[in-house]
């Protein structure tokens, strides 16, 4: 399988805070990764910097064969790269059908607009919500909302931070279904999860972040087993 | 204090006055109708309300009097809240809608070049009867305020012999500001004296620390204040904290804004003005205008020289309506021509200048003492608007419409 | 002595700018840096205070009294005006910005038509000192004296008081404060309301040498809102510094070119601070000490 | 942008659709007999009015189109902007100056015009770009562009010398600018001088209906679109893969240009302009009008302006030194009672009597 993404030696520090130290990671077309660590362990910062969001002190990202370490937010997108955000992040005042049109209306499969939009209302299950100003959906409403606006750039890779977080065991189970379903369709997933069971549910391959490292990576089952992994978990809820 | 009165009741008094005045026999033709634009809010109410007063009191006294040939006078009076644009819409509305037959307009230079055009569109007639830089050389316009001539061919020959040759002049920086100053310098050059500074300062500034240091530094003899704008004026104030003890010399302050009144002495003191009136002057006239001014008016905080000046206006323009018969402009202005379109009023006897359609004025030499009482060093009579003229203003023959100034002065005929 | 002179008179320059810029900018920047409201009726406090201490002492208050009670007053009034109208549209920035300038304009328009278009001014105290032939205002060197004490007074109560620490910590984190019993309107009330009265004590420090008029508040506000935007949201970091480097420039430019570029150097400075540091120079000092 | 594979005719229709939105209120035929009845009664106006009253309502038509073009800005981009009249002065001076120069004749007064739109938009460009790749933002936005429009009053306030003067033009100072010829149109056996009357009317109306209908169709437009999800969240709309910047800069711009439009009319229909309408109280006065009515909607900002500018000549007219007051009241009231705008109320408030009605 080809890389999509590779990280090499990325750093970022705040004065003394060491965000990213060193870290060097590779995702494979086509996989679905769950990165997972303790509460300060660089989750968010690593996203960000993959975003572009920050820039980094040393280091490289290559997405999809070039070196995007240098391009602003908006070029990562445009090259495939797409979010979802922990805190929904749509447009509250806007009706569901504006919010999707906004993230569809430059990328389409060959087909029209309200053709795209009627199909992403389908895979969201907010048929007839269309006019419903996204602001008054329901908490897990409002994240498949917003996963269904990440896949509108047509994303090769798609970064998910938490999202499952404050949806009910029933929303979050249906929100697996649908991360599965895209990835069938050939979008690679890293997300950023607390939630252990959901990790399994969708993650083939986890990676650990500690202090801005990684501290390991495998398996589903490997990582659960690892020692280490027990000890930083245990010692971080000593805090 | 000030207080005003709202305009609504400027507005009823004068169509009240129309119509109690209206009960004696008047001729058929209807009223005389006058516009009166004038800022009764904004930054200039406090020297502008006077001027609406002023029209009042003539308007009533023309009215009790019989009216202008036999026809009573009807103020259409609007406040222009110190705003150009307001200018504009209010002179198209009289003009246009209200079809007056004069209008008695504007404080500032620039609400002035703001309704001209419009003036000159309709071909209208316009007083303007402010204190100001002088040149406007227009057919449409009828101005009564002294012009830089007028008070610095007269203030600064005698500042420079009472107190000495150098001269620091302080402006505005505007046109008022830049064409006064530039008045000033010529005439001290004439008179063999010595610019030893020239300073301009934006309009809204307040804080003179550093410009009194530069007056300081000079050997300056006297100072020459231009300065305009409630800002501005904190000037006084912060030079009298100084110390800086210069005498001053004047075309704007006291006589418009009677800052002698407003201020704590002795922040004011040893200022020299020039000007074609205010209500110290101590001449029968004047004390007797003063008297009917606060009969009609007793809360009037001042009367200044634009007061003067409007109320100088509502009579010659009696006068020249009575003497061409109609309120035709062109028959007016025939009436000017003569050359002999005079009023003997508050300020003395001023005369229209047929070529320029400005001014002559008894100019006085105001004094502002330790305590802000006034006393006159010196009057100079029948001091004529003479520079227009001589440059090649001259409207019995043609009527350009512009503006001119000493150093783009007309074009050479 | 010719050096001194001019030395002398370089720094008193200074001095006086920098006076005018903290003593015109401490209540906005307090209001801004705390709350986050952009208070457009700024300048109508200083009138108040102003109108008010000018009332005070010709009614034969003691001057510092009197300047004392323009800021209580416009303090007082800073209070009403946060509980009808500010404390509704927090979660508005750009709203609050539009009520303050209806706030302003009723203030300036109301305070022409019931106490007309001037008031009598109270005369500067203390007369002057000659230093080299030169003469200088000793009230102004009052005010330079004013805008320090001003300055470390802020510093005490917010870092070193019970008030301050609450205010700081309910700005920050309002839910925190809340949960901790913290009456946060309260809270938000009493810093307009010091917002206010610094406004007010502005207009009472300068109005014995000022014209009195209603929009007089207008000729502090383009400087003081200069200052805090330089400064940036944190004032005692920011605005400091930002009325020295000001001063510095605006004093500069004023001695060598004239006023006029002295007013058009501060306005072309706060554009290019802001493009060069968005954050103010609080936010670059905090940047770079961290 | 892709470009989907349609007949030109249906792409006009798309186009057209497009006047209808989620971003303009007003839909269906109803509104839109609505809006032809106004325009026809705006065009029978001057057949039942005296000369003044249409050429002061030609005045008033001036300055909807740098209402719209902050409404744009503002209640669509979600952009504070207080120095609207930096384009407007700006435009201003430049028609009086390309007039003064180059006269009245061939309609050149029109080329005037076009050129100092032009001039106002790429100035508004120029600041935009500073400012929004500046990453400037929020309540700065504010603060930068009214620091603009008074470094322009300040500094066009003291040009009254003969030195400062382009061409034929002189500056004049804060007396400001004047003797520049009216808007000129050619025509067969003599030009048309457009003074404030029913020609001018008529070309203003005219400017005002195309302006308005442009602008509902690019609110209703992907780019109209992206403005109101800027607005709304620009973090996320960057994540979808939109340079926020440049939408900011081209709205800004695009704001500018009606503001500059509304600066070339005014100074033709009074052949006057001064510094003061650069100054802090003109700069505010777009923000009334366009908070009043409703700044997130071009109809309520179109009525808004129309409905506030009369207000406030009648109030001046009958009320006088009160104007101010009530001014300052309307703001405090819409911003507390209707912060959508008063004439946004009015119409939800009518279009569910509407609907219940009908029900």
């Amino acid at each position: 399988m080809t890389e999509i993404l590779k990280v090499h030696g990325l750093r970022k520090a705040f004065g003394g805070v060491v965000v990213a130290n060193g870290i060097d990671f590779s995702l494979s077309a086509g996989a679905m990764h769950c990165l997972i660590g303790p509460n300060g362990a660089g989750k968010s910062s690593f996203f960000r910097l993959l975003l572009g969001e920050h820039t980094p002190d040393a280091g490289t990202i290559t997405f999809d064969g070039s070196d995007i370490t240098g391009l602003r937010s908006f070029q990562r997108i445009r090259r495939g790269i797409s979010v979802k955000f922990q805190v929904p992040g749509i447009f509250k005042a806007l009706s569901v059908r504006q919010n999707l049109e906004v993230a569809f209306q430059e990328h389409r499969h060959g087909q029209s607009l309200s053709a795209t939009v009627r199909e992403m209302l389908d895979f969201t299950d907010l048929r007839g919500e269309d006019k419903t100003p996204a602001g008054i959906l329901s908490h897990g409403q409002q994240q498949w909302l917003e996963i269904a606006m990440a896949v509108g750039v047509e994303p090769k890779l798609l970064l998910l931070d938490e999202p499952t977080a404050g949806m009910s065991p029933d929303e979050t189970r249906k929100t697996g279904e649908m991360l599965h379903d895209l990835n069938s369709r050939g979008i690679t997933i890293l997300a950023v999860e607390h939630d252990m069971a959901f990790v399994e549910q969708i993650a083939r391959r986890v990676t650990v972040l500690h202090f801005g490292s990684i501290f390991a990576e495998g398996t589903i089952a490997e990582i659960i087993d690892h020692p280490g992994v027990q000890e930083i978990y245990l010692g971080a809820a000593d805090d | 204090m000030t207080r005003n009165r709202p305009t609504l009741a400027g507005l009823m008094a004068g169509a009240a006055m129309a119509l109690v005045a209206g009960a004696p026999a008047f001729a058929q033709e209807g009223p005389i109708r006058i516009g009166v634009l004038e800022d009764q809010s904004g930054d200039f109410a406090a020297a502008t309300m006077v001027k609406v007063h002023a029209i009042e009191l003539a308007a009533k006294e023309i009215n009790d009097a019989g009216g202008i040939d036999g026809r009573p006078v009807e103020l259409v009076v609007y406040d222009t809240q110190s705003d150009n644009r307001r200018y504009q819409e209010f002179m198209r509305r009289v003009l246009q809608s209200d079809k007056v037959d004069v209008v008695f307009a504007g404080f500032s230079s620039a609400s002035r070049e703001a309704y001209r055009p419009i003036v000159n569109q309709f071909d209208g007639l316009a007083f303007y009867n402010n204190q100001y830089e002088g040149g406007v050389c227009d057919n449409n316009m009828i101005v009564t305020g002294a012009v830089p001539e007028q008070q610095f061919s007269t203030l600064i020959p005698w500042m420079m012999e009472e107190y000495g040759p150098n001269v620091y002049t302080l402006a505005a920086d505007y046109n008022f500001g830049q064409i006064s100053a530039e008045w000033v310098r010529q005439i001290v050059e004439e008179n063999g004296g010595t610019m030893v500074g020239e300073e301009f300062i934006p309009l809204g500034v307040s804080q003179f620390g550093q410009t009194i240091q530069n007056i300081q530094a000079t050997e300056a003899d006297f100072v020459v204040t231009l300065l305009v704008g409630a800002a501005q004026a904190s000037y006084y104030e912060q030079a009298s904290s100084a110390s800086v003890g210069l005498p001053m010399a004047s075309s704007v302050n006291v006589g418009q804004g009677y800052e002698h009144k407003r201020f704590t002495p002795p922040s004011l003191a040893n200022m020299f003005v020039t000007t074609n009136y205010i209500e110290e002057i101590d001449t029968p006239a004047s004390k007797d205008f003063v008297e009917r001014f606060h009969a009609m008016f007793p809360d009037e905080p001042y009367i200044n020289q634009e007061a003067a000046n409007s109320y100088i206006a509502m009579n010659l323009y009696k006068q020249m309506v009575e003497r061409a018969g109609t309120t035709d402009h062109d028959a007016i202005r025939a009436v000017l021509a003569e050359g002999d379109v005079c009023f003997d009023g508050p300020s003395g006897n001023v005369c229209l200048d047929p070529k320029s359609q400005h001014m002559s004025h008894t100019i006085y030499l105001a004094k502002v003492n330790d305590d802000h009482s006034i006393s006159f060093p010196k009057v100079w009579e029948d001091i004529k608007p003479y520079w227009l003229g001589e440059a090649g203003c001259d409207l019995t023959k043609n009527d350009p419409s512009a503006q001119y100034t000493p150093s783009s002065p007309p074009p050479a005929q | 002595m010719a050096l001194f002179q001019s030395v002398f008179a370089m720094l008193y320059q200074f001095g006086d700018t920098f006076a005018f810029l903290v003593i015109s900018c401490a209540g906005l920047a307090v209001i801004f840096g705390m709350m986050g409201v952009i208070n457009l009726a700024h300048g109508e406090f200083i009138m108040c205070g102003a109108y008010v201490t000018a009332s005070a002492a010709r009614g034969g208050l003691p001057l510092p009294l009197a300047i004392l009670t323009g800021a209580l007053v416009a303090g007082a009034v800073g209070m009403v005006v946060e509980r009808l109208v500010i404390r509704h549209l927090y979660q508005r920035p750009l709203d609050s910005i539009i009520a303050t300038w209806g706030i302003s304009l009723i203030a300036t328009q109301g305070v022409l038509i019931v106490l007309g278009s001037t008031m009598q001014g109270i005369g500067t105290p203390l007369g002057s000192i000659d230093v080299g032939g030169r003469s200088y205002s000793l009230y102004r060197l009052v005010l330079m004296a004013c805008a320090l004490g001003l300055l470390g007074g802020l510093y005490l109560l917010f870092y070193h008081s019970r008030f301050g620490v609450i205010a700081r910590a309910t700005i920050q984190k309002p839910q925190m404060a809340y949960a901790l019993g913290v009456n946060t309107g309260r809270m938000y009330g009493l810093t307009f309301g010091l917002g206010a009265a610094l406004a007010g004590l502005a207009g009472g420090l300068y109005a014995p040498t000022m014209t009195m008029v209603p929009t007089m508040g207008a000729t502090f506000i383009v400087e003081s809102f200069v200052t805090v935007v330089v400064g940036g949201a944190d004032i005692f970091v920011g605005a400091a510094p930002a009325a020295a480097i000001l001063a510095l420039i605006k004093a500069g430019l004023t001695a060598w070119y004239g006023q006029l570029f002295g007013q058009i150097g501060l306005l072309v400075t706060v554009i290019l601070v802001i493009r060069i540091l968005p954050g103010g120079l609080s936010g670059w000092l905090k940047g770079t000490t961290r | 942008m892709t470009i989907s594979k349609t007949s030109s005719g249906s792409r006009a229709r798309t186009f057209l659709t497009r006047l209808e939105g989620p971003q303009t209120m007003g839909r269906g035929p109803a509104f839109w007999i609505a809006v032809t009845v106004a325009a026809a009664a705006a065009a029978a106006y001057p057949l039942i009015a005296d000369a003044w009253t249409v050429g002061n309502a030609a005045y008033f038509l001036i300055w909807t189109f740098m209402a719209m073009g902050l409404s744009v800005i503002w209640g669509y981009a979600g952009v504070l902007s207080f120095g609207q009249t930096a384009f407007f002065g700006l435009a201003g001076y430049a028609y009086g100056v390309i007039t003064l120069n180059l006269g009245a004749a061939y309609g050149l007064t029109i080329l005037a015009l076009v050129l100092a739109v032009v001039i106002g938009g790429l100035f508004a460009l120029v600041i935009g770009y500073f400012m929004f790749y500046g990453r400037i933002q929020g309540v700065f936005i504010g603060i930068v562009t009214l620091s603009v429009t008074l470094v322009l009053e300040t500094f066009m306030a003291q040009t009254a010398g003969p030195q400062w003067r382009i061409g034929e033009a002189r500056l004049n100072g804060f007396n400001g600018m004047s003797g520049m010829p009216p808007l000129t149109l050619p025509w067969f056996g003599g030009d048309i001088v457009l003074y404030p009357g029913p020609s001018l009317y008529y070309l203003l109306l005219g400017l005002v209906v195309v302006s308005y209908l442009g602008l509902r169709i690019m609110l209703n437009s992907r780019f109209g679109n992206v403005l109101v999800a800027i607005r709304e969240n620009p973090h996320r709309v960057a994540m979808l893969g939109y340079d926020v910047r440049l939408y900011q800069t081209l709205a800004f711009a695009i704001g500018g240009a009606f503001a500059a439009l509304s600066g070339a009319l005014y100074t033709a229909w009074g052949q006057y302009i001064t510094p003061s309408s650069m100054g802090l109280t003109s700069a505010a006065l777009p923000i009334v009008w366009v908070a009043v009515g409703g700044r997130r909607d071009i109809t309520a900002t179109l009525i808004g302006t129309i409905i506030v500018l009369a207000g406030f000549q009648m109030l001046t007219i009958y009320g006088s030194q009160y104007a101010l007051i009530v001014m300052g009241g309307l703001l405090l009231v819409t911003v507390l009672v209707a912060p959508q705008g008063l004439v946004v109320g009015a119409m939800t408030l009518l279009g569910r009597i509407f609907r219940r009605g009908k029900s």
